[in-house]
């Protein structure tokens, strides 16, 4: 099978799951039955990245068909385009999907058989999204699937749509992103004006040969970079982000972790030919992507929430990415990419394990809870430890690359707010660790580790993290920045320091909490209040949005509306009066006949 | 005549006369004959239309399926009927929207015969406006589909609850504002008045064209004088714009459509609406390419406001009905914005965009019918949770709120993104701009109401339980309606090579294109 | 004799006939006023047919006269059966076709 | 004065007095007396123009039928009513003044129009010209007569009706 068939056959698969799925109910409602056919066809998809991913030829593989027929060739074209970049995360996001589809089936164990053959369904479609999105060949169609993750994401977060917070979480979601998404789409258009294309072979060569009309692309590529901002949970647009983690923790990992939002990174990573174009953008994209990391960083630090620590070390991370791309460094920015969504997955699995057997978010009830579930200690440690970009974790190559990158790229002040987060992400994620699995209180309840159909996920993506970092810290790390040997050692040494400190204050208790929060206290009850732009927007959603369209809908139905009932109204009086001279006595009328007669004889004699 | 000998176009029109017929004369008090013959005569224009719709041949292009009668030879009225890609798709939708509106209205019980014959009479008139080439002919089918449209609502209608307020109150108070019977005279007045200047716009071109034929094809010939072009097009724009809501004339629809029944909600919403746009594109733009010009710079700026006002008012109704209705004047901005661009993308997109809002809002309407049916509510922030015990028709509510918001692999999303690309190629791009707001004002107010009727718990109050899902003939309707929206958001292409074949010559006559 | 003297003798008994009816209280009075309305029709057809020798004027008057019977007839019934509702025929009093 | 001008000043007089009392008489049964007397009248002047079948016709169906219905009615109504009924008029002056406007109108339209002086000579039977012009040229409308008929008699039946 050569490489195009591969990768349909990949992006097929799951498809056919989900219209099997979705247009036969007996299917769908029979609930782990659904489950079990969503994960066969993830599971061949997976089967396809990975033989696809072995097999790929040098040269990039693009499909074409007309989608949007026009005068003398098509507008638009649907396709696949399979190059290196494509078959990694081709491989990653079968990879996450297949696992965490599987860890589901122990998660979600309680729910009725209908609910699960739903949630198996929209992942289905999520993961026929996801691979859409990133076989794309061409802008549309990448905008389109991009549109469907998003989608999926919003299914997703709202599954237990009875719940009104996962009910608001979600239409959060999908209307910040959707903001990000104007711009995408603006960007689009704009850019079709500008070039007549959307595919991007044919843009990466016209900006090869320099016959890209460069006016306005600066515009261009902002617009687009929007997009990716709103996906990908970039400042200000992250809010959506922590609370989408009230959908099922399993699709926090795939979804809100692994795949959709970095379909920013792999968005600008896919069209950097054009983004090199546009160096302000690109230093626009480093700045914004290092304050994310550091202002996201700062949010985490005083979540009580698990899944939220991990929802804002995610966008932290999302920033990491950003902040390389922006550098000039897209390598290193992919490469994170991808170790990210191994041990960000394998974190919120890890989580989900947690939450699975204790029966709450919130850490402090939790406790000891090495001696309970201690697989589940050792994975999430695992996780941690990459997260804080320890040797010889794959977090620790792929980290390192980043903060080289962003320093040769000549950004330095994004370095100093990146390396700052390094240390403040060992601590914060340790302060997880040290209260959730050590700790001096044991966890309520009887806690215990989960079954095999979870674990085995997790293992797999444990081992995959440590022995993805191994095997890069043998080869002596290809991938490894070219920048100046003192960044591990800083990068490493601030990660120690933050794990110290970590310790020390949960752990030890020499360091009082309380005290740190007093130090830092308009710092602290910002982060408490996310900065508060979550209630900026609410009161720009509230306030602007809701109170013009009810002076519009005021205006629309009173004054619009008023004047043709005034019209109408007028009319009436008119005819009222009018009514008057009409006795509904015959005889009246007959006057009336006599003068028209007089009239007319009149008029006949005098013509 | 016809394909093969077949006056296919004829069949189609007028198989729902003859099945309000049958069921006037024959299915009385039999209300399940009633029924079928409704479903019997639309199954048989849905047939037929899909098989014109194949048989169609993109490469010869133009009007096939000739037909022609004289009427009146001394005047030049004929019988005249054909079909280009534009009539095909609309004629299309038009037996879906009809086949899935007698399925929807399955329950209606007073008086069915009549509601079924009516609605058949109309929909008959519907079919003629799309495939007349003969003026005279075209306005009486134009009447013909809006007429029975007031004993529609006035009979079997609802009424809704406006309260009368604001500078113009008392007026309000004085017109009845609210009760079906005001809806149903606003609509007719109002239409009433659009085809007014209609028929004076096409005999002003009957007259200028020598008074010898009141045929299309004749009249394309015609060059017309710049000053009538010009005063034509304006009152083709105010006659046609009525019916096709744009702003300010837009008020009837949403108190027609809230307090209009299912089907004629699905219908009027669905299929009359684009009558509006479809004679602004056809007579407009068609007979008068210099009135165009000079008036495209009002039709869509008026558009973007179409969208944008609709959107937010849309936003701001409690009422169910009332959110959708405006939401249709927002999306026929789009069908407007689209004509208006002067450009292959934009045109492809406003046709497009007639076929999929209909298709859209002819589910929306049947669903809220269905909801209406069960739960006895239109108020929004009454309901909740509605999910749970309606999961089929939270499924359809969702896909068409999301073609609604333009999301891809919905017909929705085909037809806003080819507009949205004729807008910017076209000479006043920004109207671009708001376009793409209004798509996101839209999902603002679709999925705001999607979590408040179907998200959440059912509240407490104890008014919404065990409420049913759809159920048989019901989810005819519904399947039917999403599986069109899905299919032409997939492969939007079998509708666009059609469309493409008969708005190409259009921009040609229109000097835009070499 | 010309035909002069006839036209003025019909148009004599015609405003007669419209006097009674603009001015008679009761609804059978008006209807009298109406026969000798019609009567004066009657007049005037038969005369311009006898001066110009066509004889569709007399067939008019003739019908006419079946017509004017008919009508009373039910002119009548239609008097009876409003009093039989209103109990009254007086014509200012009759007045249902006011809007 | 010939005896055709003769007659035709008699029957002139006793037609319009006639038809004053039928416009003018306090007695409702009187009027419908004096309008006997003026549509006998009015048969008179036919006989005068020659129209000696329009004559008879007028006698017999007019004079005959439309004056005995009349009576009946009346003296239905008078039963209805328990009294006699009284028959005023209203709105004299203004209904004179309108009727004798419209009058000179007509007579000084009349006066002004080119009119034959005198009859042409009858050629043939006028009754025969009638009867054969009846069925050929105006076969149509006679048709249609009988279905007005029609539908007078089932207009006075549902009428008639008993109240249910």
């Amino acid at each position: 099978m050569n490489a195009g068939t591969l990768a349909l056959a990949a992006l097929g698969l799951p498809f056919c799951s989900f219209v099997l799925l979705a247009v036969v109910p007996p299917l769908r409602r029979a609930g782990r039955v659904a489950g079990a056919l969503s994960i066969a066809a993830i599971g061949g998809s997976l089967l396809a990245s990975l033989v696809l991913g072995r097999t790929l030829p040098r040269e990039s593989v693009e499909l074409t068909w007309p989608w949007l027929p026009a005068e003398g060739g098509p507008m638009a074209t649907v396709g696949i385009l399979v190059d290196h970049l494509a078959a990694s995360m081709l491989v990653l996001v079968a990879l996450v999907s297949f696992l965490v589809q599987l860890y589901s089936l122990g998660y979600l164990e309680h729910e009725t058989p209908p609910a699960l053959g739903r949630y198996y369904a929209y992942h289905s479609l999520f993961a026929f999204s996801m691979l859409g999105l990133v076989l794309a060949s061409n802008f549309l169609q990448m905008f389109i699937f991009w549109e469907l993750v998003g989608l999926c994401s919003y299914l997703l977060i709202g599954f237990w749509y009875t719940k009104p917070e996962a009910a608001r979480a979600a239409v959060k979601a999908f209307w910040v992103t959707k903001a990000g998404d104007l711009g995408f789409i603006i960007g689009i258009v704009l850019l079709w004006g500008q070039a007549g294309t959307f595919q991007f072979s044919g843009l990466f060569q016209m900006a090869a040969d320099r016959t890209l009309p460069t006016a306005g692309l600066a515009l261009i590529m902002f617009l687009i970079y929007l997009g990716a901002v709103g996906k990908s949970a970039q400042f200000p647009l992250h809010v959506w982000l922590p609370d989408a983690m009230e959908g099922p923790t399993p699709v926090s990992a795939l979804i809100h972790a692994a795949t959709m939002v970095a379909a920013g990174v792999y968005l600008v990573s896919r069209v950097y030919p054009l983004f090199l174009l546009t160096p302000d953008v690109l230093a626009l994209i480093g700045w914004v992507g290092a304050f994310t990391a550091l202002l996201a960083a700062t949010l985490g630090l005083v979540q009580a929430d698990i899944k939220r620590v991990l929802a804002y070390s995610t966008v932290s991370q999302l920033g990491f990415m950003m902040a390389a791309l922006g550098a000039g460094a897209a390598a290193a920015g992919f490469f994170h990419l991808l170790t990210h969504g191994l041990f960000k997955a394998l974190l919120f699995l890890g989580a989900g394990a947690v939450i699975h057997a204790v029966g709450t978010n919130d850490i402090w009830k939790m406790g000891r809870l090495y001696r309970a579930m201690p697989q589940t200690a050792i994975v999430f440690l695992v996780g941690t430890l990459a997260l804080a970009g320890i040797w010889p974790f794959a977090g620790f190559f792929s980290k390192d690359a980043v903060l080289a990158g962003v320093w040769e790229g000549g950004l330095t002040t994004p370095f100093l707010m990146l390396a700052l987060t390094v240390f403040l992400t060992a601590f914060y994620m340790f302060r997880v660790v040290f209260v959730v699995f050590f700790g001096n209180r044991p966890a309520e309840g009887h806690p215990h580790d989960v079954p095999l159909v979870m674990s085995g996920p997790l293992w797999i993506l444990a081992i995959l993290t440590l022995g993805w970092g191994i095997s890069l810290a043998a080869s002596g790390g290809e991938e490894k920045a070219h920048g100046p040997e003192w960044i591990p050692w800083l990068a490493s040494g601030l990660a120690v320091a933050g794990i110290v400190f970590a310790w020390l204050t949960y752990q030890k208790r020499a360091v009082s909490a309380d005290a740190l929060a007093r130090t830092f206290r308009p710092l602290y009850v910002a982060a408490l209040s996310k900065f508060w732009l979550d209630d900026l927007y609410g009161g720009i959603y509230r306030g602007l949005l809701l109170g013009f369209s009810r002076l519009v809908g005021w205006v629309d139905r009173y004054l619009v509306d008023g004047l043709v009932n005034l019209a109408s109204a007028w009319t009436l009086r008119w005819g009222d009066g009018l009514r008057r001279i009409q006795t509904g006595r015959a005889q009246d009328y007959l006057y009336g006949v006599a003068f028209g007669l007089l009239l007319v004889i009149v008029w006949s004699y005098w013509r | 005549m016809g394909w093969n000998g077949i006056p296919i176009l004829t069949l189609i029109t007028w198989a729902p006369f003859v099945g309000a017929m049958l069921i006037m004369f024959t299915a009385r008090h039999h209300p399940l004959a009633v029924r079928l013959i409704g479903a019997v005569t639309t199954g048989i224009s849905l047939v037929l239309s899909l098989a014109v719709y194949l048989a169609y041949d993109t490469e010869a292009a133009g009007f096939q399926f000739y037909e022609k009668i004289s009427l009146v030879p001394p005047l030049g009225i004929s019988y005249e009927v054909a079909a280009d890609g534009i009539s095909l798709i609309l004629v299309l939708l038009t037996s879906i929207i009809i086949f899935s509106g007698v399925f929807a209205s399955w329950t209606v019980q007073t008086r069915s015969q009549e509601f079924y014959a009516l609605l058949l009479v109309l929909v008959t008139g519907v079919f003629g406006v799309f495939v007349s080439l003969d003026l005279f002919v075209f306005f009486l089918f134009y009447e013909l589909a809006v007429l029975p449209m007031y004993l529609l609502i006035g009979i079997w209608g609802s009424s809704a609850q406006v309260r009368p307020r604001g500078i113009f109150g008392w007026a309000m108070r004085e017109t009845g504002v609210g009760s079906k019977e005001y809806a149903a005279m606003k609509l007719t007045l109002y239409l009433l008045l659009g085809s007014a200047f209609i028929l004076v716009g096409i005999l002003a071109l009957y007259m200028a064209a020598g008074g010898s034929s009141f045929s299309f094809l004749e009249m394309e010939g015609a060059a017309f004088d710049p000053v009538l072009q010009r005063w034509v097009f304006l009152l083709f724009y105010v006659g046609f714009g009525v019916l096709a809501g744009i702003w300010p004339l837009h008020t009837w629809s949403p108190d027609g459509h809230a307090s209009a029944p299912t089907a004629v909600s699905m219908l009027h919403a669905g299929v009359l609406m684009k009558l509006g746009a479809y004679g602004i594109v056809r007579l407009g733009m068609g007979l008068l390419p210099e009135g165009t010009h000079d008036w495209v710079w009002l039709v869509g700026t008026i558009a973007t406001i179409n969208i944008v006002y609709g959107a937010l008012s849309a936003m701001a109704q409690t009422d169910l009905k009332y959110v959708i209705a405006y939401s249709s004047v927002s999306h026929m901005g789009i069908v407007m914005l689209g004509a208006a661009t002067l450009t292959e993308a934009g045109l492809n997109g406003a046709v497009f965009q007639m076929f999929a809002h209909g298709i859209m809002t002819g589910l929306f309407f049947a669903l809220v019918g269905l909801v209406y049916e069960k739960a006895h509510s239109r108020e929004i922030f009454k309901m909740g949770g509605f999910g749970r015990m309606m999961p089929g028709i939270a499924t359809a509510f969702t896909l068409g709120g999301l073609s609604s918001l333009g999301l891809p692999a919905t017909s929705g999303f085909v037809a806003e993104f080819l507009t949205f690309l004729g807008a910017w190629r076209s000479a006043h791009s920004w109207w671009l701009f708001p376009a793409v707001a209004g798509t996101f004002l839209t999902a603002v107010y679709v999925l705001r109401v999607v979590k408040q009727i179907f998200w959440g718990e059912v509240p407490a109050h104890g008014e919404f339980h065990d409420l049913p899902d759809a159920r048989g003939p019901e989810w005819v309707a519904l399947v039917l309606l999403m599986f069109v929206i899905v299919l032409f958001g997939m492969v939007p292409w079998i509708a666009v090579y059609p469309i493409d074949t008969a708005t190409v010559p259009l921009l040609t006559r229109l000097g835009v294109r070499p | 004799m010309g035909l002069q003297p006839y036209l003025i003798l019909a148009a004599c008994l015609f405003t007669i006939g419209l006097f009674g009816v603009l001015t008679r209280r009761n609804a059978i009075g008006i209807l009298l006023g109406i026969e000798l309305m019609l009567n004066a029709v009657n007049v005037n057809l038969v005369a311009f047919a006898r001066f110009t020798g066509e004889t569709a004027g007399l067939i008019f008057a003739l019908f006419t006269i079946s017509i004017t019977v008919a009508e009373v007839a039910l002119g009548l019934a239609i008097v009876i059966l409003i009093f039989r509702v209103r109990r009254t025929v007086e014509a200012d009093n009759l007045d249902l076709l006011k809007g | 004065m010939s005896l055709e001008a003769a007659g035709f000043w008699g029957l002139a007089l006793v037609l319009l007095a006639s038809s004053l009392a039928v416009v003018l008489s306090k007695n409702l049964f009187h009027s419908v007396l004096y309008l006997a007397v003026a549509l006998v009248a009015t048969a008179g002047v036919f006989l005068l123009l020659q129209a000696e079948f329009l004559a008879a016709v007028q006698v017999l169906l007019y004079a005959g039928g439309v004056v005995t219905i009349v009576v009946f009615a009346i003296v239905v109504t008078e039963r209805l009513v328990g009294e006699r009924l009284a028959q005023t008029n209203r709105g004299v002056f203004t209904g004179g003044l309108v009727s004798l406007a419209v009058l000179v109108w007509i007579v000084v339209f009349i006066a002004g129009a080119k009119l034959p002086a005198a009859a042409p000579p009858l050629t043939g039977d006028l009754t025969q010209a009638i009867g054969r012009d009846l069925l050929t040229r105006f076969v149509l409308p006679f048709e249609l007569l009988a279905v007005l008929f029609l539908a007078g008699l089932l207009g006075a039946l549902f009428f008639a009706r008993k109240e249910e």
